[in-house]
């Protein structure tokens, strides 16, 4: 197959991206936010998890992919193209095919605004409309795609709806540029249990109907493995693990992957035991970022000496299952 | 008016030692002194010469001239100069036995010293004049110097005497300190002082100066005066309101002259002040400079006669005379002519030219000129001026007239004043007037260098009955088009030469011949013509003092021995004639001496 | 693309601020008196549109006259100069906040625009205006007032008095809003807008400047403070524009130029004097009133 | 957190200094020069204003000769680059306001009176404001709490000359326990007595500034700040641990707020250099302020330049230690 | 266990917030809450988000200031010299009992601590003032405690912005666990954290309790969590406690209709299955629907639900429920 080919057969390809935050302007530390991460997803409708701890660099890489923090180096490709090259036109096309849900409603809307002219900006920018009566048209359409009324939508600020109302409006606003890829950082992770899945509910649904992909970050597992077909494992900014998620939170190699699953709280009276069992928290964050050797060693109840001594290397199980573990050598 | 305040309830910087009764309280009117602690005012820059109490008490000059009657007080020198007939070699003699305070006789040395070093040293003072009229100055004796001057001059003597307020270069300075000393960079602190006083001490923050009584002065010694106050304390105690203030409870016992609302502070509040007058009207009014609006005759339409003619016909001088009246009924004296018109100068100046005046549309009922919008309009249109159709003067161009004058601001507040007044006189004419008031520092290079169309100042001084040093700059060899100021040196018109030739006589001729008046006559009728400013009067100066804790201040017109002005080298004879009054405590029991009548002790022609 | 006019849209932002005043006056007392004061001040300085033309001028009435109710021209008193102190005040007010306004609007705009751009930006232009901007931290106050002030005399208006007092007075309010924009370029709604793919100054202009409105609003009330303040204090120095009436000349001419003060002639200083503190009050209580609400978390105007 | 990190922050800090204070030190001289004083002009109308016998034509050439004297010949060009120099050297020339003193040591010679003046009643000031203001937000409901508001709001806004005119009209005329003006004080030597009487003579001036700028100023903005401290978490949060006030009010609410207020203190340190000209005006004494005033309204350049540059540095290392101190004092700096 | 003595007993309570700008409107958030605490249990208080759990724990603390009133109801604290009101006894006297006798972790108490104060201050402030202690003696304890909640001692070095959020929490927890209070409040102690560091702050919570012989209350709306740890449990919905019971049982066999929507909802692990969320909105407390409140969005209502309110009825062997469905067998007890 020709490169050309291949690289237009992926949606989003990420190559050795790396991003550093440099904190403090005294005592001034960095820290890779982003450590090499390399990532790629396929044209095919699909929803890709991305899980793992707070701080490991999730929101960080989704800012990546949405043309909204430039890496240090690296590259971000959507369909071949180079997304922090895109300028004018070629960037209001990548506008409307890449859109974002974020974790929290409320603070996804500016409170000073009605909900509403969000959506009619993203339809007059990038909706292809011709005038404001056609980008109505548009509204009114989503809107009802996602279970919602438009007459109770129009007018409002964000402080009138509940969280899972205000979720769905952010929902609808991104298919109104009928996009191929919506990153959706924690989309429901502020919502009530009860909410949750009639949320993840559409995802499902517009992937099948619409063949929309999907990034679902998140760091609840159980989600992930309801509604997602791969999933990537991330810490402190390195992807440790990645492959379908049924393999991947079914038979878990990594110890962290293993440790995320064993501490879920579900609604499974069997799994309380285990549960209390105690769990080795890290120590000061900041340290591990920029400790040498694998970063996880500290609180891995398996590390070994060769742990300590290099960053591990990422090996390639069956069933296109990565991992990024010295046991795996 | 004020609450009653505690009486002397001063708080002055004095020696422990020292009661209120023992000094001599004099307003220090420059404000803060940026560097107290120099003495050495041949250098140009230190300002505020009067307001350190240098040239009133330490300082001497060969000459004081009193103002009072413009007779020449021999005080250094022994007697009036002798002039050679062709008036190019002047002869000073100096009184035997004067010393300076530390002890060592002031002798011709001194004044050979003094008028070298200016001649010789270029930047100080009076260099440029010394060096323009001095061809060579000796020592014939110790107490007789010859100046040879460069071309005849009646007058030579003027430039080392105090006229009025005194120059840097008046005063005599000591041959024993200078001449070690580089005379740009000197200080001559603490000054050595030919004055009754010597300097006791000075605040390092250069708001006061503090002198002490020479027991040991030449004065004493010589002819028995002696000065009543131990002490002379030169004060600044802030804005004015602060002055009136102190002054109201006898804590400042002479002021430079005070804005007529302060002035009725004062007066409501002290009973013990006197002005010029001992009585009201208390204001002095004959400060040196007559105030007024002047053009800048190097502008249009400024230098059309006819509108200068016309803007001084639409002035209703009554407005502004009155609004100059004080609280206390002082009114100032016009002076249609730039002439102080003092008792002497109305007598040689304004009576004898009356008729002629009039002529010039001069009315004798206000002493000014008439009112007379018709004549104005009708001057104006003689030259092409017209009023638009929104009733507004114009040019003859077809433009709009617009006044600009520049006033003062910060400093000279009745000039200020009279700016706005004056706008307001103009505007009743259809003119249209704007008054920008500005601070010195700019107000003086825009003025001297000629960049305003109208501005509030005071081109015409004059104390002396003899108007040749006050007037000589109107002719047009003293023009410098690159200072042009008003222009009026530089200024043509029909008369100009035999303006010119007018000077040209009055400067070979001597103060005292009488053909000087009738010069000055000619001169000032030209001038009337030409109206090249418009004069008002000298504004009323309350130039108060505090009867209070010393007495025997000269007062108008009983005790009229010198004008009440501390801020001129001539305080000097005043403070010899103080009296202690008794009503505060006082330590120190000297009486004053006898008053300073000097001898003329001019040695016999062999 | 058929489009709002734009003054609609313009109307449109100004809304939420609209809407938030008549909220705060509604409930907030504070608010509500500073408010009424501020009107009443505005009306009292509109009275000057009134003021008979020979007023202008000098001893017009019989000087130092006290108050007297008589007639409207005496009703304050006169003048030294015989002017009537009521006009004057009038006048005065109306210039001083004609003078105090513009230079809110000139500064605190200033001051939002760069401070805006610097934080929103951010690379080589934040550092580029936040140097420039240090710069004129760095000078002090009042010496450069007073050498502008000199500076422009001969040409001083009072839209020249506002530019003056604002050379002053915008570096710190940029400064604030730099730091303010900042945190708020975080903010995810911000994300929201660039998704939606309008262009960058609508971002701010959406997004961002609805938040600092309420900060904008204390800070232009400050700022007019600052500058009554200014001119007061420039024209105790002789520097403001003498010529005309404003709460500082009327301080000038009655203390420093006809001292009125220890002379009884109270009525004359003392209405600038009341009045200037009657500004600073109402504007005072405006500016804590919008502070309270917006750091009470209930604010309104969310 | 590396030294190394801090001296590199350091550094760049102190290169940033120098190029802030350099473009202020030019924007000053460009507008000192467009200036349209003129010091000659100045000497030469106080001679023809005060009816001084001189030569007409000996006028003119004095004048050529003081532009000389006073330094004011040379091309922009090259003044400016004489500046500069000044500017490291902080000599810049004889002064004109008193020539031919060098401006420095008239700055020299001042410098003591103001920063006694103005570095105490800042401190002053700084320390009462905040504890008035600290109190009063603390005490928010009290009575007396808003009548100190009140007192503050209506004294700010009252310009500095009145209220020094009142001052010394109740303090120095009708009751009089301090002299009229601020440097009366006849020195011999330096003995408690004279001590006592400066500081007498400095109360006045002093008061009058510490009363408007503590009440006012300082006091309206601690309390500004203490309200806002104490809606914080975490001040409720110690207040809900059943820890007594007196420990909230020292450790909880002082401590933050003292953070932005040593900021702002150190600020207004830096700023005492350019004086404080109405005060120093009114009460005689002599103070920088004055001194600048009268050499900007008489076009002395060199001590304009002396005085001025004196407050850019004063300004700019203000800034500059507090900068790097700051993360010395406030924890979270350096880390956001 | 339950069935022990209880060491916090809700009668009536019935509070909620002032609004408005002159406080004239009242928002009711917690409606009628009766509920008992036990000796040494973990319960765990469940709802969505905006129901009042916030509010009841303010109350429970005695923490009611403007605009949190109570309306009416008592709060009951059996403290070691008797029982207390604290909903009347004076601020003195709450202030006695705070942190001592009833310790408060707030939500969010990330932000909690004081910004400017290391993290050993904030020990040794509790210690001195609360325990008498000095210096050292107080320094070495804060030293243990923070050790056992997982921390290592640097970290009483360190001031609270250098920790990241789960360090703080921990931080919170050991300050209030310290004084070995007999009631512990917790309010979402481990929300924002991600789940294994949410394990781990939980453990040390439950265990340290636990050993003290103390109680503890969660609230939290992660049944997940509940399921983990709590004792017993109470739903709440609206401002009302819907359902009461053992968490092993109420997770069994959620009798409420709101309480199985809840559990039902939950994704697991090895179970893709579709799964329907509520419909409908959260109540408005401003004007709460009638009758039953939950009526709007149950699938199971009836005609009753719309226009009586079910009473809170005891199921037997602690277990109450609000309730139509269960009516007839129950006895009330609201
Ligand atoms: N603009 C920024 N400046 C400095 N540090 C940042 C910035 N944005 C993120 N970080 C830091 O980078 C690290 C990764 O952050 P990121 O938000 O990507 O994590 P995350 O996986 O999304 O965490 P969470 O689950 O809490 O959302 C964190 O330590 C975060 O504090
Ligand atoms: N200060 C307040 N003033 C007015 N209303 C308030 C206030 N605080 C909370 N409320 C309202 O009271 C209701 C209950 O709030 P509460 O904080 O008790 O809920 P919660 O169950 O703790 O929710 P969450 O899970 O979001 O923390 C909410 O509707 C909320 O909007
Ligand atoms: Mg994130
Ligand atoms: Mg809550």
């Amino acid at each position: 197959m020709e490169k050309g080919v291949l690289e237009l057969a992926e949606l989003l390809r990420l190559e050795n991206v790396e991003k550093t935050f440099k904190y403090g302007i005294v005592f001034g530390f960095k820290f890779k936010a982003l450590d090499r991460v390399s990532l790629q997803l396929g044209q095919k409708p699909t929803i890709y998890a991305l899980a793992g701890e707070s701080g490991s660099g999730k929101t960080t890489l989704a800012r990546v992919i949405l043309r909204m923090l430039k890496p240090d180096s690296g590259r971000v490709l959507y369909k071949g193209r180079e997304v922090y090259s895109l300028r004018g036109n070629e960037l209001k096309w990548f506008r409307s095919e890449v859109q974002a849900v974020f974790q929290n409603p409320y603070a996804s809307f500016n409170p000073l605004r009605r909900v509403y002219s969000y959506l009619l900006d993203t339809a007059m920018q990038l909706g292809g409309v011709r005038d404001e009566r056609e980008a109505e048209e548009l509204i009114e359409k989503t809107l009802l795609s996602v279970g919602l009324n438009p007459e109770d939508v129009k007018g409002k600020y964000p402080s009138q709806f509940s969280g899972g109302q205000l979720q769905r409006v952010a929902i609808a606003r991104t298919l109104i540029s009928r996009p191929k890829l919506i990153v959706a950082d924690e989309p429901v992770s502020m919502l009530d249990a009860s909410l949750r899945a009639s949320i993840l509910e559409i995802f499902k649904r517009l992937k099948e109907n619409m063949g929309i992909s999907f990034l679902y970050i998140t760091h609840d597992l159980s989600t992930a493995y309801y509604i997602s077909d791969e999933i990537t494992i991330m810490l402190r900014g390195w992807i440790i693990e990645k492959g379908p998620v049924e393999k991947v939170l079914g038979e878990p190699l990594h110890p962290y992957t293993t440790a995320l699953l064993e501490s879920l709280a579900e609604p499974d009276l069997e799994k309380r035991a285990k549960w209390l069992n105690r769990v080795e928290l890290g120590g000061i964050e900041e340290k591990e970022f920029v400790a040498g050797g694998c970063r996880y060693r500290h609180r891995c109840p398996l590390a070994f000496e060769k742990c300590s001594q290099e960053p591990p290397m990422v090996f390639v199980k069956d069933r296109g299952v990565y991992v990024k573990c010295w046991l795996y050598a | 008016t004020l609450p009653k305040a505690p009486q002397v309830a001063w708080q002055l910087p004095l020696p422990p030692d020292a009661r209120r009764g023992d000094v001599l309280v004099i307003e220090n009117h420059h404000g803060t002194h940026a560097d107290p602690q120099n003495f050495n005012r041949l250098v140009p820059g230190r300002p505020g010469w009067g307001a350190t109490g240098y040239s009133q008490v330490c300082a001497g000059a060969l000459w004081y001239i009193n103002t009072t009657n413009s007779e020449l007080i021999s005080w250094l020198a022994a007697g009036p100069p002798e002039y050679s007939p062709d008036y190019r070699e002047v002869t000073i003699y100096l009184r035997k036995g004067i010393t300076w305070s530390d002890g060592v006789p002031f002798t011709a040395d001194d004044v050979v010293f003094h008028i070298n070093l200016i001649r010789n040293t270029q930047g100080l003072f009076g260099n440029a004049i010394f060096k323009k009229w001095v061809a060579d100055v000796s020592k014939v004796d110790d107490y007789t110097v010859k100046v040879k001057l460069t071309e005849p001059n009646p007058r030579f003597h003027l430039f080392l005497t105090v006229v009025i307020y005194g120059s840097p270069y008046n005063g005599i300075v000591p041959k024993h300190i200078w001449e070690k000393e580089d005379p740009l960079k000197f200080k001559f602190y603490p000054p050595v002082c030919l004055g009754p006083y010597v300097l006791k001490q000075v605040d390092p923050g250069g708001n006061w100066f503090l002198w002490e009584r020479n027991e040991n002065w030449w004065g004493t010694r010589l002819y028995g005066m002696k000065p009543a106050p131990k002490y002379v304390l030169f004060i600044h105690h802030g804005p004015e309101d602060k002055k009136a203030l102190a002054m109201s409870r006898h804590e400042l016992d002479a002021i430079r002259t005070f804005l007529p609302e302060n002035f009725q502070v004062v007066w409501q509040n002290n009973k013990y002040i006197g002005g010029w007058r001992k009585e009201p009207p208390f204001a002095w009014l004959f400060d040196a400079c007559v105030k007024g609006i002047a053009f800048n005759l190097q502008r249009y339409p400024y230098n059309i006669t006819e509108v200068r003619l016309a803007l001084r016909h639409v002035i209703n001088f009554k407005a502004i005379y009155e609004a100059f009246e004080g609280p206390d009924g002082s009114l100032p004296s016009v002076a249609a002519l730039p002439v102080v018109p003092t008792p002497l100068a109305v007598k040689l100046y304004y009576e004898p030219l009356e008729s002629e005046l009039v002529k010039l549309g001069y009315d004798p009922s206000i002493k000014w000129w008439k009112y007379d919008p018709e004549k104005a309009a009708r001057l104006l249109e003689s030259v092409g001026f017209k009023k638009g159709p929104d009733g507004k003067w114009r040019l003859p161009n077809g433009e709009k007239w617009v006044i600009n004058i520049i006033a003062p601001s910060g400093f000279e507040m009745e000039s200020q004043r009279i700016a706005f007044l004056v706008a307001d006189q103009w505007k009743a004419f259809d003119i249209e007037v704007n008054v920008n008031p500005v601070e010195t520092g700019v107000f003086s290079p825009s003025w001297s260098r000629g960049t305003f169309d109208v501005g509030a100042f005071w081109p015409g001084c004059s104390l002396l009955a003899d108007l040749t040093p006050h007037i000589q700059w109107w002719h047009s060899k003293y023009f410098d088009p690159s200072a042009p100021s008003i222009g009026w040196a530089g200024y043509s018109f029909p008369k100009r030469d035999l303006l010119n030739s007018i000077i040209d006589e009055m400067e070979r001729t001597p103060s005292g011949d009488p053909k000087i008046y009738e010069l000055g006559r000619e001169a000032l009728l030209i001038w009337a013509e030409q109206a090249p400013w418009i004069g008002f009067f000298p504004t009323p100066f309350y130039t108060l003092n505090d009867n209070y804790v010393w007495t025997n201040w000269p007062h108008y017109p009983d005790n009229y021995y010198m004008d009440p002005v501390y801020w001129w080298a001539q305080m000097q004879f005043i403070i010899l004639q103080l009296k202690p009054t008794g009503n505060v405590e006082r330590l120190d029991k000297t009486m004053p001496g006898k008053p300073p009548v000097l001898p003329i002790e001019i040695p016999k022609k062999p | 693309m058929r489009k709002q006019p734009l003054l609609t849209r313009i109307g449109e932002l100004f809304k939420p601020l609209v809407r938030y005043t008549l909220l705060l006056y509604k409930f907030n007392l504070k608010f509500r008196v500073g408010l009424l004061t501020l009107t009443a001040l505005i009306l009292f300085g509109a009275i000057s549109v009134a003021t008979p033309p020979h007023h202008w001028k000098w001893f017009v009435l019989p000087k130092d006259q006290p108050p007297s109710l008589s007639s409207i021209d005496v009703i304050m008193g006169t003048t030294t100069n015989g002017r009537s102190v009521f006009w004057a005040s009038t006048n005065a007010v109306l210039n001083s906040l004609v003078i105090a306004i513009l230079t809110a609007l000139i500064a605190s705009h200033v001051g939002l625009f760069i401070g805006l751009v610097a934080g929103y930006r951010g690379g080589l232009i934040d550092r580029t205006l936040m140097f420039i901007t240090d710069s004129f931290v760095v000078i002090p106050q009042l010496p450069l007032l007073i050498l502008l002030a000199m500076l422009l005399r001969d040409i001083l208006t009072i839209p020249f008095m506002a530019l003056l007092i604002s050379v002053s007075s915008w570096p710190w309010p940029a400064r604030q809003v730099r730091a303010m924009v900042i945190s708020l370029r975080e903010r995810e709604f911000v994300s929201t807008a660039i998704l939606t793919g309008i262009p960058e100054w609508q971002v701010i202009l959406k997004e961002i400047m609805p938040h600092l409105l309420g900060w904008h609003l204390i800070n232009a009330t400050n700022t007019v403070l600052y500058a009554i303040g200014a001119e007061v204090g420039l024209s105790v120095l002789g520097l403001s524009i003498l010529s005309i009436d404003t709460l500082g000349t009327m301080i000038y001419w009655s203390m420093i130029g006809y001292p009125s003060l220890f002379r009884g002639v109270w009525w004359w200083p003392l209405p600038p004097i009341i009045l200037t503190i009657v500004v600073f009050v109402s504007l005072y209580l405006v500016s804590t009133a919008i502070a309270e609400s917006i750091e009470s978390k209930r604010g309104v105007i969310s | 957190m590396s030294g190394e990190g801090l001296l590199r922050f350091a550094l760049i800090r102190v290169v940033y200094f120098f190029a802030t204070i350099f473009t202020a030190f030019s924007l000053t001289y460009l507008l000192l020069r467009l200036m349209p004083v003129n010091a000659v002009e100045n000497v030469i109308t106080q001679i023809t204003a005060q009816g001084m016998i001189y030569d007409p034509e000996a006028l003119n050439i004095l004048r050529r000769q003081l532009y000389e004297i006073f330094g004011l010949v040379g091309s922009p060009w090259e003044q400016y680059l004489r500046y500069l120099r000044g500017v490291f050297t902080l000599d810049f020339g004889p002064s004109i306001l008193a020539f031919p003193t060098p401006a420095k040591s008239l700055v020299v010679r001042y410098l003591p009176w103001t920063i006694g003046l103005l570095f105490f009643t800042t401190i002053i000031s700084w320390v009462i404001g905040n504890l008035l203001g600290m109190l009063s937000a603390l005490k928010e409901e009290s009575i007396l709490s808003k009548i100190l508001q009140g007192v503050a709001v209506t004294l700010y806004p009252i310009p500095y000359y009145v209220m020094a005119l009142v001052l010394i009209f109740l303090l120095a005329y009708l009751i009089p326990i301090f002299p009229l003006s601020g440097s009366s004080i006849y020195m011999e030597r330096l003995d408690l007595g004279t001590v006592l009487s400066i500081l007498r003579a400095a109360t006045l001036p002093a008061l009058s500034i510490v009363i408007v700028s503590a009440l006012g100023w300082w006091f309206l903005s601690s309390r500004t700040l203490t309200l806002r401290v104490k809606a914080e978490d975490y001040v409720e949060q110690a207040y809900l641990r059943g820890l007594p006030e007196g420990l909230i009010v020292k450790k909880y609410i002082m401590r933050n707020i003292l953070l932005p207020q040593v900021t702002a203190l150190g600020l207004a340190l830096g700023t005492i250099f350019s004086g404080a000209v109405i005060t120093e005006a009114i009460f005689a004494y002599p103070g920088l302020g004055l001194l600048l005033f009268r050499a900007i309204s008489t076009g002395d350049y060199s001590t304009a330049l002396s005085i001025v540059s004196l407050s850019i540095y004063g300004v700019a290392l203000g800034t500059l230690i507090l900068d790097l101190i700051y993360p010395l004092i406030d924890p979270r700096v350096g880390h956001r | 266990m339950a069935g022990g003595e209880w060491i916090m007993r809700l009668e009536g309570i019935r509070g909620g917030y002032l609004t408005g700008s002159f406080w004239e409107d009242f928002l009711e958030t917690v409606s009628g809450v009766n509920l008992d605490i036990f000796e040494n249990e973990i319960l765990g208080i469940a709802g969505e988000s905006g129901c009042g759990k916030t509010t009841l724990l303010r109350i429970m603390y005695g923490h009611v200031v403007k605009p949190l009133v109570l309306r009416s109801g008592r709060v009951l604290l059996r403290g070691e010299n008797g029982v207390y009101d604290l909903a009347s006894v004076d601020l003195e006297e709450r202030r006695k009992l705070w942190w001592r006798v009833v310790g408060y972790i707030p939500q969010n108490s990330m932000n909690m601590l004081n910004p400017v104060e290391r993290v050993r201050d904030h020990f040794l402030e509790i210690l001195k003032h609360h325990a008498g202690m000095g210096e050292r003696e107080a320094t070495s304890v804060a030293t243990r405690y923070v050790e056992e909640v997982g921390l290592s001692r640097d970290v009483l070095n360190a001031y609270p912005h250098q920790l990241s959020g789960g360090m703080r929490q921990r931080v919170v927890i050991a300050l209030s666990l310290m004084l070995k209070p007999k009631l512990v409040l917790a309010d979402e102690p481990t929300t924002g954290l991600d789940v294994v560091v949410q394990r781990g702050v939980l453990q040390t919570l439950t265990e340290k309790v636990r050993s003290y012989g103390s109680s503890l209350v969660i609230v939290s709306h992660d049944i997940g969590m509940h399921t983990m740890v709590t004792d017993r449990i109470a739903i709440m919905y609206a401002g009302k406690v819907v359902e009461v019971g053992k968490t092993v049982e109420v997770i069994r066999e959620p009798l409420h209709p709101y309480t199985r929507a809840l559990i039902e909802s939950l994704p697991k692990i090895g179970d893709k299955r579709l799964r329907k969320g509520l419909p409908g909105m959260p109540p408005d407390f401003k004007n709460p629907p009638s009758g039953c409140r939950f009526h709007p969005r149950c699938p199971l209502a009836m005609d009753i639900c719309k226009d009586k309110e079910p009473p809170l009825v005891s199921l037997g062997s602690g277990r109450l429920v609000a309730c139509w469905l269960y009516g007839e067998g129950g006895v009330g007890v609201g």
